[in-house]
């Protein structure tokens, strides 16, 4: 058989295949450029980056769980200027769309960033982060309000042409109803799902197990609430869907794609091992010539209900 | 590098302390005392994450199966405190792991004219043996180990056999003198003379006496730290600790996995 | 050191420890009896009862997840007059309070059923179920609004004098309005977590791995969620909080403990071991034992934050 | 009852199937045919839940050490398909594994004057074995083994040994005639006499074809099945079957492990 067709466009972004780097689990793309070869997945999505540089949460930050990880990294991140400056010269060497992941503490610091990202041609798009759980002032409340959601991503759309892919929270009552208010506000895609807010306790300390109290939890543990909010999300709302939690195989991947998802981001998995989300391209093209599927894109949102 | 290791031996050195034999390929003869690597103890997702520890030694070996080329190695020292090291104690020979390695940055010998002194607490003397080796072949090198009890104390015979000064203290008295390795190290100190150089490694109340113990001896003093981990290569952040500038507006955290584990103490806020 | 002591009072019914077997994971008791002893626990919550029996849903039901699993079962159950008939000669002759959990789809079928159940002597308490995703037509709007929730306790109250817990669904925004809208109807203590909406494909099939599409995610993998849950509710709510999700050892009973749980409910650790609920106790015990505690009810919300 | 087990052997039987042999207490020996057993292959979450097998053999044997008392056991034979039998594949002799057992009703040999036919396909064959055994104690035996290839056809010198008549049918033709176990069956039973009984085993396309020729000849069929379990004794409600006169408005659901997994035929809706 010939060799499948591994290539999704989302929001208007060609991907060589669907498997992205989730923010905040690769860095920006050069820490893993030993272990994989970086033109062998279909984009990297950059550490979640604000206007000036942050200084994260206290230690402990990061926690394994039964089949997962907490994290409360606290958005630490170089910045706008030191990521022109320091990240984005490798990042033009390699042949993968850049996608940069923002946020904010208001919505007028998502639109400063918003707009001067626009101006890097090295970046294909962006995606908004209205849905981290571990920064206090800001974030959350544009998490869990879809009206809140759509001021931070229209305006976000008013000063920028770069395609955008807002990133949802899981920790909602209802996400389709968040899913709609951001397509409302004229996002170009959506990526779900952000890490769902949990907590662990240190018993022979009896403090919290995290310096921050509570962190977000992803791996594969949270996988089956992922699928079940890309599927509700697919089937409700008409932007495409990148499905992101607990992904660590190429079978993990396709089943987000039967539920709907155009792409996938791979997270977790990248610390289980540092090559994942290109081993994970290459099983899922194994898949599809194994089963006679010539394109992937005919499998999207195809699940049998 | 990644890549799979048998296991070549996994045995217990002490009670709770066990070293383990990996096989390797050649460029891990080249990792630099004090870099560690982060091992996959089992397929599957319960460990979930990887688990660091240090190089103790490398070198190679001649395997017995007649007509075999000559196999590289490193050995881990271990101490087996949760489940990943449960694990990992309950490997067979022939057993594999999933390695990578050498990562973070590794102690700087410094000037070999300098004396230099190892100080090690408990599981802390898991990056010094290694670092010994290199350090004797052209300097004076005294090594100092500490913990709680007598069977806390590693590889003593090790650093003798080096021909290494070594003394030792325990907290219960049953090795060596009733102490704080820091005590017996500040003592000793105060006598020295020339130029020295502190190495060390061990539980963090310790590495602060120690920091502290040479700042005031106007001693340079490098520290291996410990943070838990997920990625150990620069990338998740979760490893972090403050430098010595360190402000909430003008943060300055390293980390530790691709900065450190090493760090010269006076780099670092000691709170 | 003498015999710590394990018991606690929660809304108002007294167990001998805080470890109390969750509902629809324990059967009736019964079926457990030949791998533990029943009177080494602190309670034994029934199987969600209706006022009719329940047919469930088709299967496949069940499936393993990583760190966890996911069961669509529909709240099958016999009803209430069965239970009755066949279910409660059994829990008479042990003494250990019997707590019957319970679900309807109108308020008015809640009410019926309290109504019934309050005539029941051996029934210590009742928890009422407003949180099964499983189940179409009812329940899980009362899980996420709170009004609707509001109601539901309102009128269980209105017509029983046998203590009341609330069963709290984790698929909600924000978990302490419920727990709060709870408490002004008059509970008398909280349970959570319920199980989380989750999903899985078959790849093989492209069809959902469960027939009914969705399921509730339950076992250690939700434990940080649920620990998180516990956390907010029992620092924001007077009312006891029973907690619920992913525990499996002492330990992780201790941990709910500290973040302010007065009890705990063992659910799915019932399937990886029968005799997990006794050995939990024990655990805790011997814990307790061993760091000098006497009376694990000076541990509850005891967290150093 | 509940039981930690020792591994006594683990071996391939043919490719993708193996037989382990397990130790376990006195009474296990008194397991009926049909019987299963739910074994937690590996201590931790992964897998999480344990996996049920049926019980194809007990018995006694002496262990080599001098002077130990003799040791009871029980044997599975199971097809590796995925993590759990993948893990349970990988276990060494003196592995521990934890073992609830014996569960379920198992099969009713019935009225020893009737002619006993045994219809297994594939893996099918684990529970029917041990009910051979018992059964040609007493009654004439016939069994229909079937499988996609040579390969999934087990244990046909095990039947024969016990003196059994023993049809066999592949879907490719590698072993025994070449075509469905079903047809096999059919074609000997038209031309049967006096009364019989089926005890069935293996894919349920299969045993939903069986189950209709014995109705369709007026022959007592049991069926043997499967479902996903979680308790395996009755509490979870996740392994039901519809019983025969399922409705929505009536339900008559069955649960696999404890009111099965033997059921008579007649007793299930085949839908
Ligand atoms: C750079 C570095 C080098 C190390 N070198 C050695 C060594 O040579 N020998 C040795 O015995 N130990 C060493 N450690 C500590 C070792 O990593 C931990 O003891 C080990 O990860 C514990 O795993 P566990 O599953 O047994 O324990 P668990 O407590 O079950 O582990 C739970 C989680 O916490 C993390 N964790 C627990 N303790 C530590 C710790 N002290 N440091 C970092 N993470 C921890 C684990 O990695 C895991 O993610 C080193 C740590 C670091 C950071
Ligand atoms: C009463 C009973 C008796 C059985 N006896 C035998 C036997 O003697 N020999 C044998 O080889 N197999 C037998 N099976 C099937 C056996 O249980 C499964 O093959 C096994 O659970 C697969 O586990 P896994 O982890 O390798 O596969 P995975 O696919 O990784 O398992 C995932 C989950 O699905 C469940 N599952 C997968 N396949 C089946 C199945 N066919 N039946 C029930 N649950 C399944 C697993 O238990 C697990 O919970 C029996 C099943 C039942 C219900
Ligand atoms: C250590 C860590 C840091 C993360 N940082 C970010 C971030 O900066 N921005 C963001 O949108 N998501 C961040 N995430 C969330 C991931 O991108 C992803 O949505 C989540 O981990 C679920 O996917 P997974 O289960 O594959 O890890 C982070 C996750 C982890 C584990
Ligand atoms: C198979 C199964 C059936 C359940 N049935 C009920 C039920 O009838 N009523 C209810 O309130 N909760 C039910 N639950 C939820 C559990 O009581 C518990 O809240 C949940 O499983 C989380 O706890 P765990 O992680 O310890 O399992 C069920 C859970 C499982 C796994
Ligand atoms: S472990 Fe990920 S940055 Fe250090
Ligand atoms: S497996 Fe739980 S009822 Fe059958």
């Amino acid at each position: 058989m010939r060799k499948p067709d591994l290539s999704v466009k989302i929001a208007g972004i060609a991907l060589r295949n669907p498997v992205m780097t989730a923010s905040g689990t690769f860095g920006y793309g050069e820490e893993f450029a030993e272990y994989l070869d970086l033109e062998k997945i279909g984009a990297i999505v950059t550490k979640g980056l604000s206007l000036r540089p942050r200084a994260g949460n206290p230690m402990p930050r990061i926690l394994e769980t039964p089949g997962g990880m907490l994290n409360a990294i606290g958005l630490q991140n170089v910045g706008i200027e030191a990521f022109l400056e320091k990240k984005v010269p490798f990042l033009r060497t390699i042949r993968t769309p850049v996608i940069v992941n923002f946020f904010g503490n208001t919505v007028e610091e998502y639109a400063a960033l918003a707009e001067r990202i626009d101006t890097i041609p090295e970046v294909a798009g962006v995606e908004i982060n209205i849905s981290c759980p571990n920064v206090r002032h800001g974030g959350i409340v544009f998490g869990t309000d879809p009206k809140a959601a759509w001021s931070v991503v229209r305006a976000v759309r008013d000063v920028t042409i770069k395609p955008i892919i807002v990133k949802l929270s899981p920790n909602v009552t209802d996400i389709v109803e968040m899913a709609q208010a951001c397509a409302e506000a004229d996002a170009d895609a959506l990526s779900l799902i952000n890490t769902i807010t949990g907590m662990a306790v240190d018993l022979k300390s009896r403090r919290p197990a995290l310096a921050n109290i509570t962190g977000g939890l992803s791996g594969p543990a949270v996988k089956p609430i992922a699928l079940r909010m890309v599927w509700q999300v697919a089937r409700a709302v008409k932007l495409p869907v990148i499905g992101i939690g607990g992904i660590t195989s190429g079978t993990d991947a396709l089943e987000f794609i039967l539920a709907g998802a155009t792409a996938v981001q791979v997270g977790t998995a990248n610390f289980m091992s540092p090559g994942a989300s290109q081993r994970i391209a290459e099983e899922m093209e194994k898949w599809l010539r194994e089963n006679g599927v010539a394109d992937v894109k005919e499998l999207i949102g195809t699940l049998r209900v | 590098m990644q890549f799979k290791s048998m296991v070549v031996f996994n045995v217990e050195i002490s009670p709770g302390y066990r070293r383990v034999r990996l096989t390797a390929p050649r460029a891990m003869l080249e990792a630099r005392p004090g870099q560690f690597v982060m091992l996959r103890v089992r397929e599957g997702i319960d460990p979930l994450l990887r688990r660091p520890f240090c190089v103790f030694d490398t070198g190679t070996f001649s395997p017995e199966y007649p007509g075999t080329p000559r196999q590289h190695y490193f050995d881990v020292l271990y101490r087996v405190v949760g489940k990943g090291t449960a694990i990992l104690a309950a490997l067979h020979e022939k057993d594999y792991v999933d390695v990578l390695a050498p990562l973070g940055n590794g102690f700087d010998p410094g000037d070999p004219r300098e004396e230099k002194i190892l100080v090690g607490g408990g599981i802390g003397l898991a990056p010094l043996y290694y670092l010994a080796r290199e350090l004797v072949r052209k300097s004076r090198v005294t090594a100092f180990i500490g913990g709680r009890r007598k069977e806390d104390v590693l590889c003593v015979t090790e650093f003798e056999q080096l021909g290494i000064d070594t003394y030792v203290a325990t907290d219960d008295g049953t090795l060596g003198t009733r102490g704080l390795v820091t005590e017996v190290l500040e003592e000793n100190l105060s006598g020295g003379e020339g130029s020295r150089a502190v190495f060390a490694c061990g539980p963090e109340p310790m590495l602060k006496v120690v920091a502290d113990i040479c700042r005031r001896n106007g001693i340079r003093c490098q520290v291996s730290l410990e943070a838990h981990m997920a990625c150990g290569m620069g990338a998740c952040l979760g490893c972090v600790v403050k430098g010595e500038s360190h402000t909430e507006a003008a943060p300055d955290y390293r980390c530790v996995c691709k900065e450190g584990p090493v760090f010269n103490a006076d780099e670092l806020s000691w709170e």
